[in-house]
């Protein structure tokens, strides 16, 4: 949680911390992981209602923020749903629609007015089977033909695809990056469930065989502005994972602290032990040091200023202390922390997955060195 | 240095050695199944048919002389040395095992009936398990117990001839599977934790017990809590003196120490690392699908190979420092710690290797298991006692240091305070 | 919060800020000397020519009005907030700065003098080192004691209007070339240890006092140790009131742990770092003799960089957080913690992107400075209260668990056990 | 210390310890700090006269040893060095007199008489100025001329040079590796001492300027043979450097743990603190893994069974660990571990040049996984 909001975003915080504790406590998270949709479509609505999908959407085409740092607000609602290890598809749902309010045409941007309702969900169909794609050399192909584009590849770890209303396809072309808007019903797109370490959110691998598109397609000019387009929203996804993991590892820590005081070993509390002391000392810094990460790129986002080399600090941080913490947690609580109906191991699904998609700390350190020319 | 710890490191002829290995490896060639390779031990096996296969090979061993080797002649054994089991664990590899039987029956229960039992039960009970006949478990731990085994709230109420126990005992391993339980039970409340326990042989299966599994974070259920609801256990099946349990329970912990680290001689066969442990799988996968650069990944296999060999000669060394007086028995806590230590970053390095796809897999593919290995990674240091409790071990037992104050130590123990 | 907190942090506005940046930097300019980014800060330089050339730049500043401006206008500083000191910080980059005057004289000395300080002792001392006339050091270690200060030794027994002071300090810094020391001193054995100790001024140039330079393991001697042989200071010195000097020293340590960890408002100019700190240098250096593999080097480089900005963003959240109530006033502790930290993992990485040249070079050549840091490493989780000392701080006094048992609170100080 | 030493093992161990305790106490190192010899002449024949410099020369070349296994006793001295960081060309010279015992002609040979008996020390050089060469592929050059060779190149670090009587210098033959014994004062062979972290070991750069030499001062055939040769010394060497460390590390330790019972805070010995005493548990378990590292890489040597392997093991583990074990040491003594006064600099400066020269920890963990394949 950061430690500079206005009035107005600490209401909509708290607002969004009432909603979460009322409408999703962790026995709901439960009961949704059963959920093929993951969670259902009129709590998506409701949560629509509160703002978590028009931030990044201007006023002229429906939506709208609640300061003039509405990277700020999105992370607001990352850190609280990753308190409550929220479902969702929120981070693809405001990634995609960043980018189609900044590059699509007005055919595409009508569809936001559903995105900010919630009546529709949009997801990012980038991560490739073979790993990880920093460079941009993707083998999903979109091939020029009369008119628009043939597309063909595999994407996989497609958060919400199977959800989603339009996937946003990322593709590379004759000259340079391309991304397309494509109704999930789109012809010669098969989009197959897979499953997850995270039991709350909903992944897809999405085949694309001889996809044929027009031009209409196309979300702003292939070549460099998409490339530029395809980079800011790898750095709003690593933003939202960072702050998502944030606000984890912080509850995560919450519990454990009062765990610790309720646990009696061998006649005294487990929080009187100064070897546990000392590590509590230092999840106390980790947490707040995730945290400040969070800040400095959420900061660095919103003023446009260093923002990728911000972005990659706070994944090389946050990516593994964040769950370091949440495995001293499990320690902590002993063998009661590795059973399933405690809840520790479900922040520790999530964290990880959010750990390694979109780069993990090791890859974001390695590009890191590279921004800097090391 | 008890009798029985005395016995097994006498040091047998090397010539001797060497006709023993051939004689197990003939006969472990005609008539133990090989393992196989693609399919081993895993989790989602039917336990039944895990039971009764491990009872099965543990005959087969017992009938050939093999099973237990270093236990007495008179109780089923071989009377041999540890020299000679670990010739048999060795030629064991690539053989299927009953591996069920090394822990807690062989490694931490029978060395306890050995030194505690009444003739009577040793004589009942060795050698049934070590034919094969029985599964034993400990009824130790309690839900609100943590490290802390002496502050054990299931009670032991002394009626005739019998005890009538109530509470819960939990983290039995196998025990819906099992025969015979050691149990831990207060049997008097109004003398300091450590002074009012008594230790209870259980037959598991009869009224009074309620057994039900714990799903684990990973989804196995290997581990069960129990309840006890008046059940009655008579007086004969008390293990050393009413009252005086927590000196047999204190050597319990030690074998299970040298168990859990690895270092003890009653355990027989290897244990069999799961699929997603084996280091040559990890490397041809990382060679095959390469996650990272080349250096990162060779740094990561290089330290794991690192800590996995160095790991089995700290077991070495430690045997060897405890025979030969160099270091005291809690030693087997430096190994136990480092097991821990070796498991964390196994899982870390195994989830790091297979990148995305320990994330998000294709339905029913079994590559999420390693990133289900890594959310539970704590648990090698969680079970069979955890790293706190070596740590605190290691620093007071073999560095000498002052012990941690335990402000229930003197209090008669329903005076002690407890969880809020 | 005392008064002093509060005043720094009110938030002036921008567009004035603006226009001091502005005014400062055109000042700078024309006035400061730059800083010879070959040739910066090093130990090895004459003591002497430091300290007088620190002084020289102080007196520039405070005639400009660019000295301590946090600092209320009728002690000589400018009753400005701490944003424009940061901007003067910000500006001074590049350019010499009186660094010396930054810890302990401005950022701890003063904020306590400003607290506890009697209105002549305010008048007499402030303007007099805020114009580069006074250099100030603490005396509060002995050797006895490590981080135990509340444990001192030194004797200050009352003579008349007088304390004659019997004893011995140590890690002063810079002593030898300071002029003031702030002096904690047990003036009662009778009472627990926290309730019989005074806090001094010492003018440290006089009779009584004998000042030795320590030689650390890296060659370098800025700290002292110093004994007191029947030193008189007079009863007017004592800082606050005599036997409540543990109030005056807790707030005197808050200082200190915010200006170890870098979160002080009171600092002026930001702390160098040595030329083998800069990560440009390294990364430089990485380049041009690669050590080891590239991945290897740039996940160290990278990890380097993140801690560096994680300490600056970290440092920046607590200010903001004990400023907002959302963090308690020890939360300084945390910045301390990670500098330390920061501290071992960049000495740590430093030494293995030099290799072997850091280890063995030729005759005079600087590169060895990188193998004598680390092994000097710990110095950065030491010094200024160590991490051992931060992380009981942010346990009980942020997460609010149980006081360690300290078993010579209650006691009078005379019966308190000792070092054996 | 080897928990399995045979009684004459134990009592040669108990010996060297005696020795070196009564000869050579920390306050002899320091003052042989300013020598340049880096030790006395006659100490060093003393040494010799206890089987330093002759396990590793077969009986019939004057040496011989304590028990089968010259290998394993060599790391009996090298641990007790280790813990008093008693200076001497311990290492150097018994690598090379290996090599000499082992490949070289009869003429070479009869220097291990003044070998064993203290009057010659050798040197080693291999390492060069660019780093470390575990390819084998040396910048030093040694052309084939009539009737022998020309030698050029530059080496660093090569500890004793400046005292050695000769000099073992490997280099790259047109036909593979070749190695020449060479005394100190051959023409064309410039010695310069250099400063090391190690204030009680010597070292110097060897500066080898179209040296001319005959095929007498060959060891060994150049090629494959000669590169047996030089992994043998490698090994020996790293096996020393990490029994020098093992030992040494456990003395500190030992005298730390003192330290922390005799030293109060807060009325209380720093032995009391439970943060403490899991951090020396810690430390307790990296000694004794240290020292079970150095038994598995000295038992493989002496078997002649993966030896590299076991060797790349021990650096990985024994570099890294003994030195952070030193470093929680100096961070338990507090302020006085920092002084120059303090002997724990001593141990810290020694054991990281033993940690870093032939191959880091990190190095030898490549290495590992490039020998298994990986």
């Amino acid at each position: 949680m950061r430690y500079d909001l206005t009035d107005d975003q600490e209401f909509f915080r708290e607002t969004a911390r009432r909603f979460i504790e009322t409408e999703v406590p962790i026995s709901t998270v439960r009961e949704w992981h059963d959920l093929a949709e993951g969670c259902p479509q009129n709590w998506w609505r409701s949560a629509a209602e509160l703002g978590w999908t028009s931030l990044l959407v201007p006023e002229n085409l429906g939506g709208g923020s609640i300061s003039d740092r509405p990277i700020v607000d999105l992370s607001i609602v990352a850190d609280e749903m990753g308190r409550g290890i929220t479902p969702g598809p929120f981070m693809p749902t405001n990634v995609v629609a960043d980018t189609i309010a900044r590059s699509g045409n007005p055919a595409q941007q009508t569809l936001l007015e559903e995105v900010v309702s919630g009546q529709a969900m949009l997801a990012w169909a980038v991560n490739e089977p073979d790993g990880l794609h920093l460079d941009n050399n993707f083998a999903t192909h979109a091939t020029p033909t009369n008119g628009g584009y043939t597309i063909a590849g595999t994407k996989v770890a497609v958060e919400a695809a199977a959800q989603a209303h339009h996937l946003l396809v990322t593709a590379t072309a004759p000259n340079g990056l391309a991304q397309f808007l494509l109704p999930t019903n789109t012809v010669g797109l098969t989009i197959t469930p897979q499953e997850s370490l995270d039991l709350g959110r909903r992944f897809a691998q999405v085949q694309l065989e001889g996809v044929q598109v027009g031009t209409d397609a196309l979300v702003g000019s292939p070549g460099a502005p998409t490339e530029a387009d395809v980079c800011r929203q790898r750095n709003i996804m690593v933003l939202l994972q960072c702050a998502d993991n944030a606000g984890a590892a912080s509850k995560v820590l919450e519990f454990t602290v009062e765990y610790a005081f309720d646990r009696y070993s061998f006649g005294r509390p487990l929080a009187s032990y100064q070897a546990l002391k000392h590590r509590f000392a230092d999840m106390k810094m980790w947490a707040e040091a995730s945290c400040a990460a969070v800040d400095g790129a959420a900061d660095a986002l919103a003023a446009g200023q260093a923002e990728a080399q911000m972005i990659s600090v706070a994944k090389s941080y946050v990516g593994d202390y964040s769950v370091e913490l949440m495995h001293e947690c499990v320690q902590m609580h002993g063998g009661i922390g590795v059973t399933y109906d405690h809840d520790l191991h479900l922040y520790l699904r999530r964290a990880t997955v959010n750990r390694g998609l979109f780069g993990t700390p090791s890859d974001h350190r390695a590009q890191l060195s590279q921004m800097l020319g090391y | 240095m008890t009798m029985t710890d005395q016995f097994i490191y006498t040091e047998p002829d090397p010539l001797e050695l060497a006709e023993y290995r051939e004689q197990v490896q003939t006969w472990m060639n005609e008539n133990m199944p090989k393992r196989d390779p693609l399919n081993p031990w895993h989790p989602s096996e039917d336990d039944n048919e895990r039971s009764s296969r491990n009872r099965e090979l543990q005959r087969r061993l017992h009938d050939a002389g093999f099973a237990a080797v270093c236990y007495p002649k008179e109780y089923g054994g071989q009377s041999l040395t540890v020299a000679h089991q670990r010739i048999i664990d060795d030629v064991s590899e690539g053989f299927d095992m009953p591996i069920l039987f090394s822990a807690p029956t062989l490694s931490i229960i029978g060395p306890i009936l050995l030194e505690f039992g009444t003739e009577e039960q040793k004589q009942r009970y060795i050698p049934r398990f070590i034919r094969g006949d029985d599964l034993w478990v400990q009824f130790m731990s309690e839900p609100s117990g943590g490290s802390d085994l002496a502050g054990a709230l299931t009670r032991a109420d002394k009626d005739g001839d019998s005890f009538v126990i109530n509470g819960s005992k939990i983290w039995s391993t196998f025990a819906q599977r099992s025969d015979f339980a050691l149990m831990l039970a207060r049997t008097n409340w109004e003398v300091p934790k450590h002074r009012g326990l008594t230790m209870f042989i259980v037959p598991i299966h009869q009224p009074g017990i309620e057994i039900h599994t714990i799903k684990m974070a990973d989804g196995t259920d290997e581990f069960c809590q129990e309840y006890f609801n008046d059940l009655l256990v008579p007086a004969e099946n008390v293990v050393g003196k009413v009252d005086d349990g927590w000196t047999v329970a204190t050597r319990l912990l030690f074998h299970e120490r040298a168990a859990v680290g690895g270092a003890s001689p009653y355990t027989q066969g290897k244990m069999r690392q799961r699929r997603a442990d084996s280091l040559e799988d990890l490397a041809v996968l990382a060679a095959k699908e390469p996650v990272g650069d080349a250096g990162n990944r060779r740094q990561q296999l290089g330290r794991l190979e690192t800590l996995n060999r160095v790991h089995r000669l700290l077991s070495d060394r430690v045997v060897r420092g405890i025979k030969g007086g160099h270091l005291p028995g809690p030693a087997g806590s430096l190994v136990r710690l480092f097991h821990g230590l070796v498991g964390v970053e196994q899982a870390s390095v195994n989830m790091d290797l297979y990148g995305q796809q320990a994330l998000v897999w294709d339905e029913g593919a079994s590559v999420g298991d390693h990133g289900v290995r890594f959310v539970q990674r704590q648990a090698a240091c969680i079970g069979g006692g955890t790293t706190e409790m070596a740590r605190n071990i290691i620093s007071e037992r073999i560095l000498g240091m002052p012990r941690e104050l335990a402000t229930d130590k003197e209090l008669p123990f329903n005076q002690v305070p407890r969880n809020g």
